[in-house]
């Protein structure tokens, strides 16, 4: 059913926690009825240098909670912005139809924590450059 | 590494007895069974010793027997059939809102023919009132059709009250015991029940196999037309080797079920006292008392289902969230949310269901890993922990 | 005493290789193919495995194949399955009248449902021309549903010409291959097939289990409603053992098949020569060259088809009258009669229909007992001999 | 299936055969599509004294025409007349139930024979006596 990927993820996941002054924190899922992740990150020069991950979910929303804050370790932004649900899901050596979900909401979890962060960096902004470039799109 | 099946509400192992009686009749006795020569007579025969044992089983008349391919097949014949057959009289059924699927989606499927389904509302430990059913009868009533026990949660419901109120007010009763059969005592004529249905799975028969009761002079249409098998309520070849387990099945059901039900409680309710007393958070669904003896199901806050079971499968522990789900997706279920859990709760469950070959040991075993493995969870879920 | 099985067209026994693929299955790999924990996956993997296998057997892909219980369930789920789905576009359905009682008593229940079925006749040998399925056609036509193969007299339709000409229509074809899977090459494109029906112990596989083709892109109304099996189009818990024992069977069959048909059609040939050459007043039923390997059917004048039964299983010959009849009443053959028999032929007709463990000793030994027993019958019905 | 007394009497059916000169000829059943029976009695003082029989049908009408034959021979018209299906199905050790019609297309057969007898009586009485106690009816 599961990959071994997935399955060493979701035995062993990487980077469960919290960040108490992440630069970015994304919550997505469905809170009522569903799986959730919140997902911290700390962003320096416009690359994330850690990331953890709270994970209400079944194993393949664990797991790809766990891959995903590995790769996101040391990309920029813009890189992370982009995620797609599929990189999550190969990273993982891939997952049943049934369960792409899973990939998806990891995915909307760094969108939105990417967002998060841009929102703040707007409203107080410590990086021009990044500030600058970000109002180039 | 461990391996211990917690999961006999899903299914169960073929029994060594329902095996051997089965083996002669895959390539000895291999007749088909509406053959007239010698095959055929002995296939027949073996199919009607099974009839009569499963007749035991329920306490009804071996003619009042029939088999199908499995519990779903039963359910479905049992809805339909009484839909088809008596719409001339009316267009209503009454059901419950925590049936298993298979009556469920039935019934959906006959809302879309133009049928009106009322689905009771279960109390929060699952039970129906049967005063609830008679307030629900209507004058076009034709069809009432309520679980036996459920296999979610393992509450028992009154179905010798609901059956005597059916009776009475001249509507069919049927009943779903296919989880109850082996476990509780199942008499047709107790439960005033016109038709009800068996899984030969369930029972430590094999899979694809099933029967229906259905009361002599109830007319039905069938589901499966054909070639006028048994007695033309069910066609298709008749499928001895599965009968004959099933038969085999029925009888050590009905000789093994009191020593089965205090077996199977006595490990249950040992269990439930140690999750209790070991973990926090937790939560029992289903009556206390009314409840199949070996099912136990329990939501515990902060951990999700299927990450449970998984985490529990590789620690060598076989359960499951409730009703083996196909969909892959992940739904909170049915039964639990009439209970009035809510849907995170509801997701956060596990079903223990114990069987025959279980030990106190596996309670132990179980014991040993299952507050890890919530903790190590809720650790991960930590921050979406509600309350 | 001899014990010789001429009814394969009846039921098969099940191969020691089926089987041995099938034992695993009832004790050990015993889970529910729908369980998430390593019990279901273990069930999963065997079914998903068979589904391929069965795909092999008719150029499907795996997606096409759903499990059923059987090539009664098949035929039923094919006509009111497309029926239920289809009846906004139209409510009339083609078939012949000499299908399996499955599809008959089917069109049966759609007619009494409002539906419109016209049964093509069929020539003295059985046969369908194209022409007459195009010439039916009506801007309500729905679908067609043709066999393959004829089960009591083994005649071939053209199949592939039939399938043109619903394509060509954009009406869905349905073939009852119960009886042609595993002795003629069964191809859904060749075909152009939208649905096919097998079934498990025509093959040598077990009773209880069938398929069913539906080509993807094809919707259907399952008639088994429940936990959303078999990608939504058949539920009830996968009767993993059976579908092993299938996929077994269908592999089996692919890999025989060129081998089968020889050696099926070297004894018939035998028997059906020295038949002719042996005994007077005998009449062949089916096409001469268009018919099934192993199937041989003829009728005796002046002596009555139970009896010629009855009196070869005395001396341990199996045979039958054509189909495995199940009410016990005496009636002749739809299949012959639809050839132009008259009544009292067709009562007077036996099927011999060989498989894979019989020899040309067998053809040997009949022509050693049956004719004499054609002339005891004969002397005992002697005035009644019409003609 | 069948007793051992219609295995018996359908292996080894007794008094298969006809009567050229027979008083009674019985036909039954369907000619057109089912079994059928024809017996022939010979009938002296009331009583029958031979009986044969043909038969095409299945093995319960073969045991059934057979037993029948032997039942008749020794009883009176009166006895034979009065036949019930149920007779012939007991002294077979019993029919299944899809095969009663078996047994009741031979009592048919009795019931054609001794009428047959009586319109040849009528027509041609040789026996003023059993003619006179036929009209008492
Ligand atoms: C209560 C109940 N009814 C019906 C069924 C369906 O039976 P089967 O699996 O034999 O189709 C099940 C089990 O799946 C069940 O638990
Ligand atoms: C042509 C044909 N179709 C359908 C069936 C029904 O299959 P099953 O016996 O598996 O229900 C049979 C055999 O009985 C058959 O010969």
């Amino acid at each position: 059913m599961y990959s071994s990927t997935v399955m060493d993820h979701f035995r062993s996941p990487r980077n469960v926690g919290d960040l108490p002054d992440a630069d970015g924190v994304g919550n997505a899922g469905n809170p009522i009825s569903g799986n959730t992740i919140a997902l911290y990150l700390r962003i320096a020069d416009g690359t994330v240098t850690d990331a953890k991950f709270r994970t209400f979910g079944c194993a393949a929303s664990i797991a790809a909670s766990s891959m995903v804050t590995e790769w996101l370790i040391g990309r920029t932004t813009e890189q992370a912005a982009a995620i797609e649900n599929k990189t999550i899901a190969d990273a993982l050596g891939g997952l049943p139809p049934t369960k792409m979900h899973c990939s998806a909401m990891a995915a909307d979890g760094v969108r939105t924590a990417i967002e998060d962060y841009r929102n703040r960096q707007d409203a107080n902004p410590k990086d021009e450059y990044e500030a600058g470039k970000r109002q180039s799109y | 590494m461990a391996s211990i099946y917690l999961d006999h509400n899903a299914t169960t192992p073929v029994r060594p007895e329902v095996y051997d009686a089965m083996e002669p009749f895959f390539r000895v006795r291999f007749g088909n069974a509406s053959s007239i020569h010698r095959y055929g007579q002995e296939a027949r025969s073996a199919v009607e010793e099974a009839r009569s044992r499963v007749a035991g089983l329920v306490n009804a008349r071996p003619s009042e027997i029939y088999f199908t391919s499995g519990g779903t097949e039963s359910d479905n014949l049992a809805l339909k059939g009484i839909a088809y057959t008596r719409r001339a009289f009316g267009r209503h059924i009454i059901t419950t809102n925590i049936e298993h699927s298979a009556v469920l989606n039935s019934c959906g499927f006959l809302e879309r023919e133009g049928f009106e389904v009322t689905y009771l509302p279960v109390d929060e430990y699952g039970r129906i009132d049967p005063g609830q059913v008679a307030d629900a009868l209507t004058d076009h009533t034709i069809l009432i059709s309520i679980m036996h026990a459920n296999n979610e949660i393992g509450t028992v419901q009154p179905v010798g009250e609901i059956g005597r109120i059916a009776r009475d007010n001249g509507v069919c009763f049927h009943t779903d015991a296919v989880q109850s059969a082996g476990k509780l005592p199942v008499d047709v004529e107790a439960m005033h029940a016109d038709l009800l249905s068996l899984s030969g799975h369930k029972i430590y028969g094999p899979k694809g196999v099933g029967a229906i009761y259905i009361r002599n002079g109830v007319e039905i249409e069938p589901t499966a037309h054909g070639g006028h098998h048994e007695n033309d309520v069910r066609s298709g070849t008749e499928n001895t080797v599965g009968i004959v387990g099933l038969g085999k099945a029925a009888e050590l059901a009905a000789e093994e079920r009191e020593r089965e039900f205090r077996n199977l409680s006595e490990m249950r309710d040992a269990l439930e006292a140690r999750i209790r007393f070991e973990i926090d958070g937790v939560r029992i669904n289903g009556h206390p008392e009314r409840r199949l003896p070996g099912t136990l199901n329990v939501s515990f806050s902060g951990a999700e289902g299927d990450s449970l079971i998984m985490s529990l499968d590789l620690a060598g522990i076989a359960v499951s969230t409730g009703s083996a789900c196909t969909s892959g997706a992940i739904e909170p279920s049915h039964v639990l949310l009439a209970l009035g859990r809510d849907p995170r709760t509801a997701l956060g469950s596990v079903r223990f269901s114990f069987g025959h070959d279980n030990t106190m040991e596996d309670v132990d075993y179980v014991m040993s890993r299952l507050p890890g493995i919530v903790s190590r969870l809720r650790e991960v879920s930590a921050a979406q922990v509600p309350g």
